[in-house]
């Protein structure tokens, strides 16, 4: 009987949705982003962000006239859950859809945006995400490749380290990242003293440390996130391990300093320019606007280059006066130093984004960031 | 193949140790086709454990138990099942949740020959069995005279008609050797009466029974052999008038107080 | 060699924490025969409670006073406590002659609660905590790393399974824990009020976990909502490794299980571990059910 | 009489969902409804080993994943077809039941039950190490091709809907003929009384494994269409809290009753999919449903009702 009732009910309650999804006059993004869970951080950065610049759109009379419309939705950073995000939005008749972090959800996701015609813009930076051939996939940071190439040359010719010990999890990103790392390094005629991986939330490393230990580095490079990162550098100092400590994109964000504590003063991150080091005045504003909307800045980079992928995709718009994904596609594709909060940007004909610059940051004691590589 | 000479099922030295406990000690035992054997003994004396043993429930840590001439010991309670003994036990063990008919069913698996996949499929071949079994079945509940019962659910029956209905399924697995443990445990006067008849009956047929029983109305009515033990030993062993007046029985039960409840299991 | 004493310090740390939960585990099923699969999330909870109560009464980045941590552990044993006799009344006791897999379901259900109420309450993010809540200080013996939070929290553990153990084997009361948990009928006909019994374990067990989860939240700096089942179900094997029901069994349980957990990490592989971990278990459950310490109770079946 | 009714209720429930739920649905509800028929499925085999054959297994998502797997990696790294990868899946998540389940059978009751839990905690760490590099680690799979027949491809949500429904439907039936069959009864002397079962010829043992083989076989089926719904897999998807959802949704639903057990699918997979907005207070509220339901109905909220033949 129960099966009947949910029938009635399901058709009931579905007719009265699709109404309100159809409304007129508005247009629909959405926010695929880990809003709980361990990332959960930089999720709910990146649906702040959508959600600021929706309403300084609507401010602003909205897009082409349309009122823009937010809808999130939480994969948790994970990849079943992406693409139950993605269809979950392809049902709502979203235009566009901002994030996610992980490079695992953003994949999964991928296929199912493409068919429904819905654009994407990510942060992930695992490379294969561009190399499916997706024309409406754009990624909104640099990925892992561009990273590596720039942290060999950091830790061999910058630092002259003589033992390096590469760690990473087992994410498509991290095990990308780190693999990459562990390349340029050698091709810089480097030399890695251990290769390993920890698994990702498991709070406990002094085991695979105490391993490291033995190897005696000078410098532990770690290619995961932020919220093992700190941990990893906060245990290292228990275990009396000198390494330099040196963390890769994911590590930016204002949590790895709470995590690992007193240790975290001297880490080195490599990545993008974080958030208040940013010189234009694109970023300047955002971040003002941002603050004064949410009362604290945003938790890293990654949720800037994801409201960069968002006014990419409305400076199309409005540029092509269309809706239609793949005009906007387009003209995305030969988009050229458009001025982003992240810095001049555009797109390659792969989606891939262009122009932006890494650095060697170290973490001060006030938890602000000191550029230190490239020194000039 | 199977003249007189060789015993039905043979207990040879069998013993077993819980722990540092001595339940059956040095058990020797010999039980010809188509007797009724009676084993009795105080509480505790160890008789549940022997039947324990010879339906594979428990492994003996010592001696043999042959059936047929063909050692058994030490095999699973199926595989035994499987050679036609088949038991009852002290404590009634019927299906709950489920009818009459469904737990007479149970005592009919070994005559089933189904495969999961058929009974998945409901082949027509699977149907028609299902349908025979059942018919086969109410023709044991109608023997045993609980067909009018077949369809209420078996444990929230009367303790008798659930000794009866145990009966019955033990039956419906056509036993060569049928074990009954306390079959009288719990019936009033008339039904005891009536098991008796019961108990005979299947002798007739040919089945082999050994039974455990305080009530000794029915050990003497219906056995032709008894068998007595105590502490695991055997202490006695003739027909039920020699039992009868047998002093070290009369000593065994009289001396011993020990009202040590035996599980079946 | 250096190398396998640093292992043995790190596992020994986690060792000790383990034993302090499993010994909520092992007490309460010696009693009710029911594994209650809250009681990683009631050591959460005593983290977060231990939390609040220092962050509230210490400002930002400052040390907290002797006192304030003294105080925190205070509160979040009472809270935790309570927490778990509650349980006990509204999930478990209406269910005491219900078939067993009702209560395991309920006691799922309220870890589910327990661990989402934790998430509500304070969030579904990380929380770290501050440093300097115990001293935190290197010593360096024989190349081996001894930090003195390390040092601490075995010590302190220690004593605290000195004393339940104290308690449990010598004085009234424990013994009327021991009988319950041999025979509850029989127990009451000795008059005994079992019922009395059981609450005391949901007190004693829950009392412990809060210390053991607070002590997770000081040794990693961090609490999360959700860590409850791991760390649970490590706290839940060390008592299985023990012999379920077996107090001392449960310590021992825990420190050999820390100590395998960290070897397993450092010496085969340190992503396999916890792997390893439940491959032990499944191990030791068909070769050895009843633990090292065996079981004092047979299983009701 | 009163069977036969009842059956007919069913096929008729199902008919109508197969036919109207595509007509009249939205897009998001046909994806919830084709949703809750895998769920529906993942359940009903759990049912098969936990309420039928008195099994406490906690580790059943083990199954399903390997279902899931297995399609998965069949299709990206050998072009298989997803359709055909259906009955592979069905023989791999059999065998491994039957292979994972044959030393543990012995266990009884509480130490099954964590046993499981240990065979569901070594899966996950296993596909989140990328084991032997085809499970793709902690992201998993993606890209898997929609599926197919006879060369067409089903795109759409409502022929998704529609091999779901028929996949549910199927399951049901077997449930149907499990009920009027050896196996079935079997499974249920195990279930009551396991020592007066083995005393009356039954081979526990092997009903037992072919209890987990049965069980893991139908959740294989399921993780191939699971597969195809989401088109990636990844660990999140089989971790042991999921195998606790389903064994909730068994006892919290009624064991060994289908409606018993679709409508614990119901409540534990549809509903958060539709109240998405409430999505934090979901478990919260599960976690005190499940408390609730347990004291006032330990039998479940629809208990099997006693078809006594």
């Amino acid at each position: 009987m129960f099966k009947l009732k949910t029938l009635v009910a399901a058709t009931a309650i579905s007719l009265g949705m699709s109404a309100t999804a159809m409304a007129a006059g508005t247009v629909t993004f959405g926010v695929q982003a880990p809003i709980t869970g361990q990332y959960a951080n930089e999720g709910q950065g990146i649906e702040k962000a959508v959600k600021l610049l929706a309403k300084q759109l609507n401010d602003k009379g909205g897009l082409l006239g349309k009122t823009v419309k937010v809808v999130s939705c939480d994969d948790e950073g994970k990849a079943t859950q992406g693409a139950l995000c993605a269809r979950n939005l392809s049902n709502q008749n979203v235009f566009a859809v901002i994030g996610t972090y992980t490079s695992g959800a953003a994949g999964a996701a991928q296929p199912i945006y493409a068919r429904a015609n819905i654009l994407q813009t990510s942060d992930g930076t695992a490379e294969q995400l561009t190399q499916h051939g997706y024309k409406l996939f754009f990624r909104n940071a640099p990925p892992n490749s561009a990273e590596a190439k720039f942290t060999g040359e950091y830790l061999v010719k910058g630092k002259h380290y003589k033992r390096i010990a590469v760690l990473s999890d087992h994410s498509s990103f991290s095990k990308g990242l780190g693999d990459a790392v562990d390349e340029a390094v050698k091709k810089e005629g480097g030399n890695v003293v251990f290769r390993g991986y920890i698994n990702a939330g498991s709070q406990d490393y002094r085991s695979v440390l105490t391993t490291v230990k033995s190897k005696n580095p000078d410098v532990i490079y770690f290619s995961g996130y932020y919220s093992d990162g700190g941990l990893l550098r906060s245990q290292e100092k228990d275990l009396d391990i000198n390494a330099d400590f040196v963390g890769g994109d994911a590590n930016q964000n204002v949590k790895f300093a709470q995590i690992a504590g007193q240790a975290a003063t001297g880490t080195v991150i490599v990545n993008v320019p974080a958030p208040e080091n940013l010189p234009y005045k694109e970023a300047k504003d955002f971040l003002a606007d941002y603050k004064s909307m949410y009362g604290e800045l945003p938790p890293s980079i990654f949720t800037l280059t994801n409201a960069d992928g968002m006014r990419a995709i409305v400076k199309a718009v409005e540029a092509t006066k269309s809706f239609d994904p793949n005009k906007v596609a387009d003209y995305l594709h030969n988009l050229r130093n458009f001025p982003g909060i992240t810095g001049p940007m555009g797109f390659d004909k792969h989606g891939e984004r262009l122009g932006s610059a890494f650095q060697a940051f170290e973490i001060q004691p006030d938890g602000s960031y000191k550029t230190v590589y490239p020194t000039h | 193949m199977n003249d007189n000479s060789t015993p039905l099922l043979q207990l040879d030295s069998v013993g077993i140790n819980f722990g540092g406990l001595r339940a059956v000690d040095d058990l020797n035992l010999s039980i010809k086709k188509g007797d009724v054997v009676g084993l009795i003994g105080p509480n505790g004396a160890g008789k549940t454990t022997v039947f324990n043993l010879i339906t594979g429930v428990y492994k003996p840590t010592d001696g043999v138990i042959r059936w047929k001439g063909e050692p058994i010991s030490g095999l699973p309670p199926y595989r035994i099942a499987q050679r036609r003994i088949l038991r009852t036990f002290q404590t009634i063990r019927l299906f709950s949740g489920m009818s009459v008919l469904e737990n007479v069913l149970a005592g009919q698996h070994m005559e089933t020959h189904q495969t999961w996949l058929s009974g998945l499929l409901s082949l027509p071949k699977q149907r028609r069995e299902e349908k025979a079994l059942r018919k086969s079945c109410m023709e044991i509940l109608e023997q045993l005279d609980l067909a009018s019962i077949a369809h209420e659910e078996a444990t929230s029956l009367p303790y008798g008609i659930q000794r009866r209905v145990e009966m019955a399924r033990t039956l419906a697995a056509k036993p060569e050797l049928l074990i009954l443990d306390e079959p009288a445990a719990g019936l009033n006067d008339s039904e005891s009466v009536e098991l008796n008849k019961t108990i005979l009956g299947i002798r007739d047929q040919g089945v082999t029974v050994i039974l455990v029983e305080h009530d000794m109305n029915v050990v003497m009515n219906v056995t032709d052999h008894i068998c007595v033990i105590n502490f695991g030993r055997k202490i006695a062993e003739g027909g039920p008038e020699d039992i009868r007046n047998n002093p070290q029985v009369i000593e065994a039960y009289l001396g011993s107080d020990d009202d040590d409840d035996e599980e079946a299991a | 060699m250096e190398i396998f004493f640093q292992q043995l310090a790190n596992g020994l740390t986690v060792g000790s924490i383990y034993a302090l939960i499993a010994l909520g585990y092992t007490m309460v099923y010696g009693i009710l025969k029911l594994i209650n699969f809250a009681h990683g999330d009631l050591a959460v909870l005593g983290a977060f409670i231990g939390l609040t109560v220092i962050t509230s009464l210490t400002g930002a980045g400052a040390a907290p006073s002797h006192w304030v941590v003294i105080l925190a552990f205070v509160v979040a044993v009472l809270v935790v406590a309570i927490a778990g006799v509650l349980l006990e009344l509204t999930a478990y006791r209406p269910l005491r002659h219900a078939h067993r897999l009702s209560a395991v379901v309920s006691a799922l259900g309220a870890s589910m609660l327990l661990e989402n109420g934790i998430m509500l309450i304070w969030s579904p993010q990380t929380l770290t905590f501050p440093e300097g809540i115990l001293p935190s200080t290197n010593y360096v013996i024989g190349g081996v790393v001894l930090n003195s939070t390390q040092i601490l929290i075995v010590a302190i553990s220690f004593l605290l399974m000195l004393a339940l153990y104290l308690y449990v084997n010598k004085t009234r009361f424990g013994t009327a824990i021991r009988a319950s948990a041999i025979d509850q009928d029989a127990a009451r006909l000795m008059g005994i009020n079992v019922n009395r019994v059981i609450v005391s374990v949901f007190i004693l067990g829950p009392a412990l976990g809060a210390i053991g989860g607070l002590f997770i939240g000081i040794y990693y700096r961090q609490a999360v909502f959700d860590m409850g089942w791991i760390y649970g179900l490590n706290a839940f094997i060390a008592a299985i490794i023990g012999g379920i029901g077996n107090i001392p069994g449960a310590m021992l349980g825990g420190l050999l299980l820390g100590l395998f957990n960290s070897l397993a990490g450092g010496y085969i592989s340190s992503t396999w571990q916890e792997a390893i971990t439940f491959a032990l278990l499944i191990l030791i459950l068909l070769v050895r059910p009843t633990g090292i310490l065996g079981e004092r109770v047979a299983e009701k079946v | 009489m009163k069977k036969l009714t009842s059956t007919w209720a069913g096929l008729l429930l199902w008919v109508l969902g197969l036919l109207l739920v595509p007509l009249f649905a939205d897009n998001n509800w046909i994806f919830i409804m084709s949703y809750f028929a895998i769920y529906a499925v993942v359940s009903l085999s759990q049912d098969v080993v936990l309420g039928r054959a008195g099994m406490y297994d906690m580790g059943h998502a083990v199954y399903f994943g390997i279902g899931a797997y297995t399609t998965a990696i069949l299709n990206t790294q050998y072009g298989v077809p997803i359709l055909w990868t259906l009955p592979i899946a069905v023989v791999v998540s059999a065998l491994f039941g039957a292979l994972l389940s044959a030393p543990i059978v012995k266990l009884r009751g509480d130490y099954l039950l964590v046993a499981t839990i240990g065979f569901n905690e070594i899966f996950h760490m296993a596909l989140v190490n990328d084991v032997g590099g085809i499970t793709g680690g902690p992201d998993g799979i993606y890209g898997i091709e929609a599926p197919s027949l006879f060369g067409h491809q089903i795109m759409s949500q409502g022929g998704i809907f529609v091999l779901n429904w028929i996949l549910l439907g199927i399951v049901l039936l077997l449930m149907n003929n499990l009920e009027n069959s050896r196996l079935g009864r079997v499974f249920r002397y195990l279930k009551e009384d396991e020592l007066a079962a083995t005393t009356l010829g039954v081979n526990a043992r092997y009903y037992k494994i072919l209890a987990f083989a049965l069980g893991a076989g139908i959740a294989g089926a399921a993780g191939t269409l699971f597969t195809s719904l989401l088109q990636s897999v990844s660990p999140g998807a089989f971790v042991f809290t999921e195998s606790v959802t389903l064994f909730a949704i068994v006892i919290v639903g009624g064991q060994a009753s289908i409606p018993g057990v679709l409508l614990g699918a119901v409540l534990m997979f549809v509903v958060p999919q539709v109240f998405r907005d409430l999505a934090e207070y979901r478990y919260f509220v599960f976690g005190l449903a499940m408390i609730v339901i347990m004291v006032l109905r330990p039998q479940g909220i629809l208990p099997r009702r006693r078809r006594l033949e």
